[in-house]
């Protein structure tokens, strides 16, 4: 009974030692922080892919909390983590459209053609710097997959040479956006459905000596969505553009593209 | 509909567009014929037996690489012929009178576990035929270290104890009176009259075949020269047993000029590798002369854990860029 | 004047086949007019030339055509007379696409030419001579292009004490430099002279491979009774002695610092046919409107040394070299080690085509990258370790057995490297902006 | 000498990690990146240094006289747990980098085998202070030595393509065994003491 007492003494002593000058350590060396940093990379989803600007979640907590960004730039959080990082910080939340890349390009390896046999590091910049890449059509995607590298969801995959997105899993982050050496990525509404697979801005005839389904700037789709005053589309040289300002929704668009670069299936969605 | 195409297509790369007559099966092969000498040498002093568990080595690690492969669902590398290297250093790194099967273990090992574990060539931070002589000598250390009685043809005070021993386990055993600095015991000792592994005997053959990589370019002189060198000098040193003999008994030669020299796990600068080729001597003269070590041997040893480090030195010797002025 | 050899040898370098025996031997012949010229506005390093003409503008050879535009540019002239059929983006040989002048050779070319009036090197001022090299749009004629004029002018604190002649063509298979060291030995000696005074009088090097004996001759005898400090230095043939720093390394044992320009250590080094060039533009005021082209290697009926107008199309140089054999799979503009591939002959030559190469399947290796074996080649090969200091020379592919694309990879670092600085320079800018 | 063959022995004969098998948690964890296993080792040492010695003061003046031999585990965990938390605060407080860097490896050296083992290896021995808080440095050392090689091995293999199933902490695990497969050449070296 004493040798029980006599440990539990010692064992309790020793403990209170201890707790008393970690006690007194914590009171005299501690750092402050503001607790809202933890709170706000709390909010965020966690998933550091950098859309934002920042070096990741933690740091855009930290640059919120410091006043030098504002909330809504997290694309994969949406609407939801914004409300939370606004309540967080005490401001007025602002909604955001949910926005995915779209591959502005129908050039498979059966419609475009190929000038030379590449030779090289798999990389569309790589490709791009060598003789101005193999693809005859010099706006057109390379399909060497810089986009798919460097998408942290993994939503985007080469098919036939072509680089296509996978609209479920897009968090709409941008990376792809600015590492594509043709610039032919852009972020769209989710919600718009009908898109123009060309990216080359050149007269018709250019085009139809390097491609089966390229953009000859023939209006046909102006025309077929209610003319100029509808302003569904808007031209830039010889390429047609959606406005996602204003996109259309007649399926029968597509159809009726004499070239068939506009589609309605310019994505793919996992289950499907 | 895809376009006509009109001029044949010419292919497009990057520069420069020329290339030197120099590939990995090359090297490997000019490797290969550098052993050849010493694999020659085996079979003349430990007969058909070194050829049947050469065979059975190479074979081993042939299949383990092309199984391997297969699995991963990779390209096959066995032409690249650097399991064929494997099979063929590991083989000279064993007793001739080793049992066949325990051969073939090894072989997997190497290939299995040291080498496409890791991604296959290039990745592999240890000397694949190393690792797997240290696994087998440490799971069949019976086996690993007996040795044939039909060499060693000591004569001058000889007893027959010594028979069948080799001459580092004589080293170790410290046998008293036994004169080390006869002509007769160098001599056999370079032309590889002696006992030990199939291809570590005779230096003769060793060193044909590293002249051979010197002037192929396939390895540069600073390894060899460092490890040989440091062990020459600590021998020097420690007094007892003459540097030459340590110098050309056990593992030493092919050590110096094959195993540590494998571009994968070895430094790149030149720096680098003579640190690489200090330590590794060193190491080994701990380990032989330690009067209470486990092994008489360490060689193999000295060269993994050097490996261990590779990455370190090379890290601390990155070589000074052209024009870079020191700040 | 005298020969020295070269006792400073630099470490690494590769010795790749140099298969010079195919042209070395031809005489530079000058070849008929072809019926169009493509007119790159980027013929140099640097910006761009903003084009002074438009469609159906008659032009006159020698007339300005495109203006320097920046302080890293330079000139372009009609290279002949003929009217402009279209002033449109044009691939280059490097793969970008530039506005070109689409130029239609006019049958007669016996009218007046746009040239300028000859200058007396010896009684024209500096500042006369080196406006010269300006408007005659000199650049340098060794690969890079760069602007001459910036060479020549040196930061007011800084004194050039050697002028570097480059005549050591590492390249395999060119033999431009080395016709013109041949042939045109008197004109390289009348550039050095007004270089000379331009810059003020440095002491002279001139470096040439040991393996261009002839050259040296021609070079001797040409600069025999040259007055001052002047030495031919006999390099080494070593792959890539070309490049201007090791250049400098092998002649005057000087080193230019990382990132730094040769004339840090009080250098300028100028490729030979440059040289020439310059020589030509003071005294007889022609601009730089043609150039010596090797074409080369197993895929061309008749390799020769050809002097076409800037802006011949490859389709037209080969076609005067007797065509292509069968089976060519790639067409190099300028060396194998550090020349660039072309996708079709449709690509002008610029004032920097120093060769075009045309290699059947059997030069032609097609390859897959291995895993790299650590065998260090690369490291030994090479002299630059920081990547942006990296002069694509090429020797580490070169030698490595994994065939892997290191020079590929050390390009498109360094491309990534300046993306990554211009996007955070914006960004800065930007910010700058909103305060 | 004595000395020599405690450090020698505790160093590379028998390594901590490579031969004993203790403290392969942060052996695991922190040796992704050289800068980091440094860091890690340096704070080991500390920690194991101070450690041992204040386990074999509490262990020889208050548990032994009071014959609570049996305890001394118990009361170990508590200081050596003490300890590590009042270094994290410090190290919060004047290194930040560091404690940055070495994140959740920092308290995990409470749970650290190595430190608990050498305390309990210097009680089980009866070892003099002196040689046990030697014991306990050099025993750190061994365990540094090994983390910064094998970070470096494991930078190396950050650039390596194993198969799918062995990617990660797989491999680093077949490293280990390798490393520690080389590290069984030192078997017998010196005679140890302990």
């Amino acid at each position: 009974m004493n040798a029980i007492l006599i440990a539990i003494c010692v064992i309790a002593g020793i403990g209170a030692l201890a707790a008393l000058a970690l006690a007194i350590a914590d009171k005299y060396l501690a750092v402050q922080e503001d607790p809202r940093i933890g709170l706000a990379t709390a909010a965020l989803p966690g998933a550091n892919c950098g859309g934002c600007g920042f070096a990741g979640c933690a740091d855009y907590a930290r640059a919120l909390v410091e006043g030098t960004a504002a909330p809504g730039a997290c694309a994969p959080g949406g609407d939801a983590v914004n409300a939370e990082l606004a309540k967080i910080l005490g401001v007025a939340a602002t909604a955001t459209e949910r926005r995915v890349a779209l591959v502005k390009c129908g050039g498979t390896r059966s419609e475009a053609i190929r000038v030379g046999d590449y030779n090289g590091i798999c990389d569309c910049a790589a490709a791009a710097a060598t003789a101005g890449g193999d693809k005859g059509c010099r706006f057109g995607c390379l399909g060497y997959g810089a986009c798919a590298n460097v998408c942290p969801k993994h939503a985007i995959r080469i098919e036939d040479g072509l680089a296509v997105v996978d609209k479920r899993l897009c968090i709409g982050c941008g990376k792809c956006v600015s590492v594509c050496p043709r610039k032919l990525i852009e972020l769209v509404p989710a919600s718009a459905t009908i898109h123009v697979l060309c990216n080359n801005p050149v007269r018709g005839p250019e085009v139809t000596k390097v491609c089966g389904v390229g953009c000859i700037g023939c209006h046909l789709c102006e025309k077929n969505a209610g003319g100029k005053e509808a302003n569904h589309f808007t031209f830039n040289g010889f390429l047609a553009k959606v406005n996602y300002e204003n996109p259309p929704t007649d399926a029968a668009l597509a159809d009726k593209c004499p070239r068939k670069c506009i589609r309605e299936d310019a994505h793919f969605e996992t289950g499907n | 509909m895809l376009p006509k195409q009109t001029a044949e297509r010419y292919i497009l790369s990057s520069s420069p567009h020329a290339h030197a007559d120099a590939s990995t099966s090359r090297i490997m092969l000019d490797v290969i014929i550098a052993l050849l000498p010493a694999l020659c040498c085996g079979v003349y002093f430990f007969g058909l037996r070194a050829l049947i568990l050469t065979g059975t080595c190479i074979a081993a690690c042939l299949v383990t690489e092309g199984l391997c492969r297969l699995a991963m669902k990779r390209e096959n590398t066995i032409g690249d012929l650097s399991a064929v290297v494997t099979g063929l250093l590991l083989a000279l790194n064993l007793p001739p009178d080793l049992p066949v099967w325990m051969a073939a273990v090894g072989g997997v090992f190497a290939i299995g576990f040291a080498k496409q574990v890791f991604g296959g060539l290039g990745y592999n931070p240890f000397n694949p035929a190393l690792s797997a002589r240290a696994f087998m000598l440490i799971s069949f250390t019976g086996a690993m270290t007996t040795w044939s009685s039909s060499a060693w043809t000591l004569s001058a005070g000889s007893t027959e104890a010594v028979t069948t021993a080799t001459p580092l386990a004589l080293i170790k055993k410290g046998a008293e009176g036994f004169d080390w600095s006869q002509a007769a015991l160098i001599k056999d000792l370079f032309i590889g009259n002696v006992n030990g592994c199939i291809g570590e005997v005779s230096a003769l053959a060793l060193l044909i075949g590293a002249v051979y990589l010197l002037v192929r370019k396939v390895i540069t002189w600073h390894i060899p020269v460092a490890f040989i060198g440091t062990v020459f000098l600590y021998a020097m040193f420690k007094g007892g047993v003459p540097p030459l003999v340590h110098v050309l008994s056990g593992g030493c030669v092919i050590g110096a000029c094959f195993m540590a020299t494998d571009y994968v796990t070895s430094p790149i600068t030149a720096k680098g590798k003579l640190i690489f080729g200090c330590g590794c001597g060193l190491i080994t003269m701990l380990i032989r002369t330690a009067p209470t070590g486990a092994y008489p041997e360490g060689v193999s040893f000295s060269i993994l854990i050097m490996n261990a480090l590779t990455p370190l030195i090379n890290r601390f010797t990155q070589p000074k860029p052209f024009g870079k002025v020191k700040k | 004047m005298k020969t020295v050899q070269s006792a400073f040898k630099f470490h690494g370098g590769v010795h790749p086949q140099y298969n010079k025996d195919l042209a070395a031997s031809k005489p530079i012949e000058a070849m008929p007019l072809p019926k169009q010229l493509v007119v790159s506005m980027s013929q140099h390093l640097g910006a761009p030339a903003k084009c002074l003409v438009k469609k159906g503008d008659a032009v006159a050879k020698g007339q300005l055509i495109g203006e320097r535009n920046g302080f890293i540019s330079a000139n372009v002239h009609a290279p002949v007379a003929g009217t402009v059929a279209a002033v449109e983006p044009r691939m280059g040989p490097t793969g970008g696409w530039v506005d070109a002048v689409i130029l239609d050779v006019a049958e007669d070319q016996s009218g007046a030419s746009a040239f300028m009036p000859p200058l007396d090197w010896k009684s024209a001022s500096r500042e006369d001579l080196l406006a010269r090299v300006n408007d005659a749009g000199i650049c340098g004629m060794g690969g890079a292009g760069f602007p001459t004029v910036v060479k020549l002018s040196p930061p007011p604190d800084k004194h050039c004490e050697y002028l570097i002649l480059n005549g050591a063509e590492c390249e395999p298979y060119l033999t431009s430099d080395y016709r013109t060291m041949l042939e045109r030995a008197d004109r390289i000696r009348a550039g050095v002279e007004i270089m000379r005074k331009i810059l003020n009088g440095p002491a002279v090097r001139i470096a040439v491979e040991a393996n261009k004996p002839d050259a040296i001759a021609a070079l001797e005898k040409a600069f025999a009774d040259i007055e001052g400090n002047v030495e031919i230095v006999v390099l080494p043939v070593l792959y890539p002695q070309g490049s201007e720093k090791h250049q400098i390394y092998a002649t005057v044992k000087r080193i230019v610092p990382e990132g730094a320009l040769p004339i840090a250590v009080g250098c300028v080094v100028e490729n030979v046919g440059t040289v020439a060039a310059i020589a030509d533009a003071v005294e007889k005021g022609i601009p730089l409107i043609e150039r010596v082209t090797t074409v080369s290697g197993d895929g061309v009926v008749e390799p020769k040394n050809v002097r076409a107008p800037v802006g011949t199309r490859y389709a037209d140089l080969v076609a005067f070299c007797g065509g292509e054999k069968e089976g060519v799979r790639k067409v190099i503009s300028g060396g194998p080690m550090m020349g660039f591939n072309v996708p079709n002959l449709e690509i002008p030559t610029t004032k920097t085509t120093s060769g075009l190469l045309f290699f059947t399947s059997a030069r032609v290796f097609q390859y897959s990258s291995n895993a790299c074996i650590n065998c260090g080649r690369c490291v030994r090969a090479a002299q630059k370790m920081d990547v942006m200091d990296c002069i694509e020379c090429g020797a580490c592919s070169f030698g490595c057995p994994a065939y892997r694309d290191i020079t590929q990879n050390c390009r498109r670092a360094k491309a990534s490297i300046r993306a990554a600085a211009a996007a955070a320079k914006a960004k800065a800018a930007a910010a700058n902006a909103k305060k | 000498m004595r000395y020599l063959i405690i450090i020698v022995g505790a160093v590379l004969v028998n390594n901590f990690v490579l031969n004993r098998f203790l403290g392969c948690c942060p052996f695991l964890g922190v040796s992704k990146k050289t800068e980091t296993a440094l860091g890690m080792s340096g704070a080991v040492v500390f920690v194991m240094t101070v450690a041992s010695a204040v386990t074999w003061c509490l262990d020889h003046w208050l548990l032994a006289p009071l014959g609570l031999g049996y305890i001394h585990t118990l009361a170990f965990i508590l200081v050596i747990a003490s300890l590590v938390q009042f270094i994290d605060i410090a190290m919060k407080r004047f290194v930040p980098p560091l404690h940055a860097a070495l994140g959740i490896f920092l308290p995990l050296i409470t749970t650290n085998c190595a430190v608990l083992g050498v305390a309990e290896l210097n009680c089980k021995n009866g070892t003099p202070f002196i040689e046990s808080v030697l014991f306990s440095f050099a025993a750190a050392l061994g365990f540094g030595f090994a983390l910064v090689i094998f970070s470096g091995l494991r930078e190396k293999l950050a650039w390596a393509d194993p198969p799918r199933c062995f990617r990660g902490i797989a491999v680093a695990l077949v490293t280990a065994g390798l490393l520690s497969l080389a590290f069984m050449g030192f078997n017998g070296l010196v005679k140890l003491p302990y």
